[in-house]
C-alpha cells in the first residue's frame, strides 16, 4: 500500500490546559487527534497531576505548515506552564484524512 | 473534658488515624498508592453527600434561622483573603502576585476538614447545626475573587489573551467547578427532595459516609507527605503563616459564628471553616487567573502545612474556643 | 394519588434529581468528570445486585407464577422489534439497516430504566414482584437477534470476512456480553444460594443500592446531555418516534403483563420495560454485526431522547395506566 | 452438619458461587472485566477493613490469650517454606531458585482465603477469635524471607547490581509493601482507637465487607481462570504440588492452632491461612530478589491452582479437622 | 550499542476492534506489541468511547514487511470503523527480537 | 519557529522496573520524562501486569549521547525482565530544554 508523509505532532501539557489546546488544534486544521492520560516530570518543580488529575498527551497528525502553526501556538504557553512539544515524521495511507 | 482529653479524642479517631497512616507510608517509603480514579470517585461521594445531607437539613429549617449564619459567612469569606494578604504582604513580604493567590486559598474552604470538624463533633457529642454544608458551599466561591483581584490589583486585564490567564474564564471556572458543582447541586438536591424522600440513599451517603472519609484521609496523608519535602524550601514564615493566620482566622469564625447565633458546636464548624484553606478550588482558579504564580508556594501552605495544622491541633482548638465563647 | 402528585413524586425523587444535575452540569459546562473505572464499576455492581436479589426472589417463586410473565415477556422481546422497524421505514422511511439497528434497540431494554421504574414503585408503595430482573435478563437478548435479523433481511451473510460485521461474533457478544453475564450470573447465584445465604452480602447490595444508583444516574445525565447536541442534527421524526413508540410499547407492555397475572406495580414495571431501549447490549451488537449503521442514531434516540422521556415521563404514565389496566 | 452438609454450605455461599461466575465468564470469553482501579480499590479496603477489625478485637484481647497463637504462627511461618522446598527439591526435582521461590509463595498467606474462611465460620456459626487478622500479617512476612533464603543458599549477594534483584530492596519491598502496610496499619489503627471509636466506620467497613468481598472474587475468578490455559504447562506434578502440600500445611496449622489453644474456628482459621499461598506479597518481593526464577510457575501453583484449590475444597476440610481435633 | 532499523505501526481504533485487531497483528508475524487507552476524535462524528469504554493504541514494532501487511490488514477497517495506522521509523538494539 | 533534532528514547518495562528506570535516566541526564501506563505482549510468555499492575511506557526526549547511555542502562535489564527500548528522531524547540 502507498504511505505518504506527514508529521506527527505530540503536545504534552498539565491538564489545565487540555481544553484549550484541543480547541486550538482544532482551529489550526488538524482533522483529529488522539489524547491520552499521562504523568510526568519536567522543568517545573511540582506536579500539576496532584491537584490537577493527570497530565494529556495530544498526538496529532498534520501536513508540515500545519504542525508549524501548532508549534507556535503551543509556545505561548512555555513560560507560565507545563507543556513541551515536539514532532517527529510518519507515514500514513490516506493521504486526505489528515 | 479536659483539654488534653479533647485533644486525645481528635488523635484517636479513626479519621486522624488514617491520615497519619498515609504519611506514615510515605515515610517508609511504602508503595501504596491510591489509584487515580479512586480519589476522584471519594471526592465526588463525599461532596454530593455532604450536599443532600446539607439540603436535606435546609428543607426543614426556618428561613430565620438561616440568614443570620449565611450572612456573616459571606462576609467572612470577603474579609479573610485580606486579612491574609496583610499578612503575606508587610511580615513576608510576599510579592503581589503569590500574596493574593495565597489569600485566594485561605479565605477560601476545604471540604475535608469542614468534614473532620463535623465527625469530631459527633465524637465529642456536641451538636451541630445540620444546614452547615450551605455554609460551606457560600463560603468557596467569594475569597477566591476578591484573592484574584488583590493579585491583579489595578492591572487587571479582563479577557487576555492565550498563554495567560484569562478572568472570565477563572470565574466560570470556581463557579462550574466539580467542587461547587456537587456541593451546591447536593444541596438543591437535598432541599428539593427533602427529608423523607431521601431516606431510601442513606444507607449510601449517611451510613457509608464516615468509613468513605476514613479512607480519602488515608489518601489525602499520602498526598501531604508528599508536600513536606518541599517545606524545607517553603522557609519558616511559611510554616508560621500556615499556622498563625489558620489560628486567626479561627478565632474571628467561631467568634462570629456565637455571634450570628449558632450552637457552640455550629461555631466550632465555622470557626474551622473559616481557618481551613482550599486546595482544590481555589487552585485550580488561580493556575488559571494566575498561571505566574508558584503552585508550590500555595499547594506547600494550604495542604501540606495548614491541612495537617487544623486536622490534628486547629480543630480540637476551635471547639475549646467555641465552648468559651459560647459559655 | 392524583396524577400531578404522581409525577411530582417521579420529579423529586434523589434519582431523577440526579440526572438532572447531571443534565445542568454539561449544560453550564462544568469541569464534572465522572473517572470511566467508576461508571464501569457502577455498572458491574448495579447489575449484578439486580441479579442477585431477582435470583434470590425467583428461589421462593413457584414455577407457575413465574412461566406466564416469562412467556409474556419473551413475546414482547419479538414482537417489539417489529413494531419499531414498521414504523421506522413506513413513517421515517429509514433504510432497512438503520431501521433494523433501531429496532434492535427499541425491541431490548435498559437495565437502568428498570430501576428507575422499582425505585419510583417503593416511593409510591406499590408492591412489586421480587422476580422482576429475571424478566430483564429474557427481555434483552431477543430482540437484538430479531433486530439483526431485520436488518440484514434476503442478505444475511453469515460468518463474514474481516473489516464487516459478523454474524456468529455478534450473538456471542450479546449472550456473553457484560451485562447479560452479569445479570443472568447474578440471577444465578441468588437463586442458587437462596434468599437466606444472602443476608451477609445484603447491606452492601441491597441497602446501597438506591444510592448507588442516584449516583449512577448523575454520570447518565452528563453523558445523556452530550447527546443533547445531536438533536438538531436527528430531527423532529426521530424525537416523535423516540417518545411515541416507547409509549405504544409501553401500553403494550403493561396491558400484557396485567393480563399474565402480575400485579399493578409488576404490569407497570413490565410496561416500563418493553417501553424502554437499550444502550449498552444493543449498540455493543449492532456495531458488530451491522458497523454500517449509524451509532449517532441509535445512540442519539435511545440514550439522548428514550431514556430521559421514560425517566422523567413515562415511568408515572405506566404506573397510572397499571393502576387503570389493573384496577 | 454432615461433610456432605458443609461442603454445599462453601459451594453454595455467595464467594465462591462469585468465584465460579468469574471462571464461568473467562471459560465462554465473555467480555466482562474489572478496571484495574476497582480492583486495586477493593484491595485496599478489604485488606484496611480486616486489619481495623483485627486491631479493634486485640484491643480487648488480653496479651496472654494472644501471645501463644502469635508464637506459633510465626513458627509455622518459618517451617512450611521448608517444607514446601524439601518436597519441590526431592520430588518435583526443581532447581533451588525456582524451589526457593515457591516455598515463599507456599510458606506466605492469601488474604483473601482468609476471608473466605472466617465467611465460611459465619455461614456455618463456629465462632472465630476476632484478632485472627494480626496473625495474618504475621504469617506473611517470616516466609518470604526464608524463601528468599532458601533460593540464595550459599550464593546470597546482598545488594547486587543493576538488572538483578537486590536483598535490601526486596525486604523493603515485602515490610513496606502495600498489603503488609494496609494490614498493620488497620490492626495498629483499631488497636489505637479501641472498638468504641470504630463505631461510626462499622457500616462502611464491616457492613459492606461481605458484598465487597463477593465482588472482589469475581474478579479473583477472572484472573484465576487465565492462569488456568497455563495449567498444561505446568504438568501434573505442579497440580500435586498444589493440593497436596495445603493439606499438609492446613493439617500442621490445625493441629498447631488447637495446641495453641485457639478455639474450634481459629484453629481452622489458622490452618487455612498456613494452607494458602501468596499470591500479591510473595510474587512482587521474588520478582525483585529472585528475577530469574518464573513466574508463570509460581503465580500459576499460587493462583491457578492452589487459591481455587482452598476456596472450593480446603476450607471445608480444614474446618472438618478443626471439628475433630478439638473435639 | 549497536542499533539497527526497525518500523513502528502505530494503529488507533474504537474499542470494538481491539481484540480482532491483536489477533490479526499476531497472525502476521508481530512478536510484540503495547496497548494503551486513550480517547480521540476523527472524522467521525461520534466518539465510540461512550459506550465502547476507552479507544485503543496499538504499538508494535516490526521489520518492513511485516508493517506492510498490517496496514493492509488495518485498511480493511476503514469504511465502517474509526481506525487509522500510520509508521514511523525507529532504532533497536536487540533485531532478532521483532 | 526554528527545530531542533533531538532523540526521543522510549522504554516500554514491567511496572516493577519503573522507580529504578526513573531514577537511571534521571541520573544519566535526561531532564524530563513522560510515563503512561500501558498494557503489553512480548517474547515473555507471562504478562506482569497481573499481579504488578500495568506496565509502563518511560518517553524522555534527550541528545543523542544521553540516549545512548540509556540504551546501554536499559539492556542490563534485558536478562530477566520483560522491558524494550527503541529510540526515534524527533524535533523540538527549545533545544536547550532537553
Ligand atoms: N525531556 C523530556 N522528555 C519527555 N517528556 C518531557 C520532557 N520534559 C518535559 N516532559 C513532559 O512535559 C511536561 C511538562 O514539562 P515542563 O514544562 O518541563 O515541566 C512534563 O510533565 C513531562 O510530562
Ligand atoms: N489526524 C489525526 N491525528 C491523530 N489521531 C487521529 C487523527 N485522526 C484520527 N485519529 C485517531 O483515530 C481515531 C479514529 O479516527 P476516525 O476513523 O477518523 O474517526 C480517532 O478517534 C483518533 O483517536
Ligand atoms: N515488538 C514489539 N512492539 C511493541 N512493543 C513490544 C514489542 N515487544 C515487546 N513489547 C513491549 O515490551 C514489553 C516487554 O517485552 P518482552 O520483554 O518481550 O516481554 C511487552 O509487554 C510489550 O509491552
Ligand atoms: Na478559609
Ligand atoms: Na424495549
Ligand atoms: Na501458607
Amino acid at each position: 500500500m502507498e504511505t505518504k508523509n506527514a508529521t506527527m505532532v505530540t503536545i504534552v501539557a498539565e491538564r489545565l490546559l487540555r481544553d484549550r489546546l484541543v480547541e486550538k488544534i482544532r482551529a489550526l486544521g488538524a482533522k483529529g487527534f488522539t489524547l491520552t492520560e499521562v504523568q510526568g516530570e519536567g522543568s517545573r518543580g511540582w506536579q500539576a497531576h496532584e491537584f490537577e488529575g493527570p497530565s494529556v498527551k495530544i498526538e496529532t497528525l498534520v501536513r508540515a505548515e500545519v504542525a508549524e502553526k501548532i508549534v507556535e501556538a503551543v509556545a505561548k504557553y512555555f513560560e507560565h506552564h507545563a507543556v513541551i512539544v515536539y514532532l517527529t515524521d510518519a507515514k500514513v495511507v490516506r493521504v486526505r484524512k489528515f | 473534658m479536659s483539654p488534653a482529653e479533647i485533644l486525645a479524642t481528635n488523635l484517636l479517631s479513626p479519621v486522624v488515624l488514617a491520615f497519619g497512616l498515609g504519611v506514615a507510608a510515605t515515610l517508609v517509603r511504602s508503595d501504596l498508592e491510591f489509584p487515580e480514579p479512586l480519589y476522584q470517585s471519594l471526592s465526588i461521594y463525599l461532596l454530593l453527600a455532604i450536599g443532600l445531607k446539607g439540603g436535606a437539613a435546609l428543607s426543614v429549617t426556618p428561613l430565620t434561622v438561616f440568614v443570620g449564619p449565611a450572612a456573616v459567612t459571606v462576609l467572612l469569606g470577603l474579609v479573610t483573603p485580606l486579612t491574609a494578604f496583610a499578612v503575606l504582604r508587610a511580615a513576608l513580604r510576599m510579592d503581589r502576585i503569590n500574596a493574593g493567590a495565597l489569600a485566594a486559598h485561605y479565605g477560601s474552604v476545604s471540604a475535608v476538614t469542614f468534614l473532620a470538624a463535623v465527625s469530631f463533633g459527633e465524637a465529642t457529642g456536641v451538636p451541630i447545626e445540620g444546614f452547615m454544608p450551605a455554609l460551606v458551599a457560600l463560603l468557596e466561591v467569594p475569597a477566591i475573587v476578591v484573592g484574584l483581584l488583590l493579585a491583579r490589583g489595578a492591572h487587571a486585564r479582563p479577557g487576555e489573551g492565550e498563554g495567560s490567564g484569562s478572568w472570565a474564564h477563572a470565574l466560570h471556572e470556581v463557579i462550574t467547578g466539580k467542587s461547587i458543582l456537587l456541593l451546591v447541586g447536593g444541596v438543591a438536591m437535598g432541599w428539593i427532595a427533602g427529608k423523607e424522600r431521601m431516606t431510601p440513599v442513606e444507607p449510601f451517603f449517611v451510613a457509608g459516609f464516615q468509613g468513605a472519609l476514613t479512607l480519602f484521609l488515608l489518601e489525602m496523608g499520602l498526598v501531604a507527605a508528599r508536600r513536606l519535602r518541599d517545606l524545607k524550601e517553603a522557609g519558616l514564615l511559611l510554616v508560621a503563616f500556615g499556622t498563625l493566620v489558620p489560628v486567626v482566622h479561627g478565632v474571628l469564625g467561631v467568634w462570629a459564628g456565637t455571634v450570628a447565633g449558632l450552637s457552640e458546636g455550629g461555631a466550632a464548624v465555622l470557626g474551622t471553616l473559616v481557618a481551613s484553606a482550599s486546595y482544590i478550588a481555589a487552585p485550580a482558579a488561580v493556575r488559571i487567573a494566575l498561571p505566574e504564580a508558584k503552585p508550590s508556594l500555595y499547594l506547600t501552605a494550604s495542604l501540606g502545612i495548614t491541612f495537617p495544622f487544623n486536622l490534628v491541633l486547629g480543630i480540637p482548638v476551635y471547639f475549646a474556643l467555641a465552648s468559651i465563647f459560647g459559655g
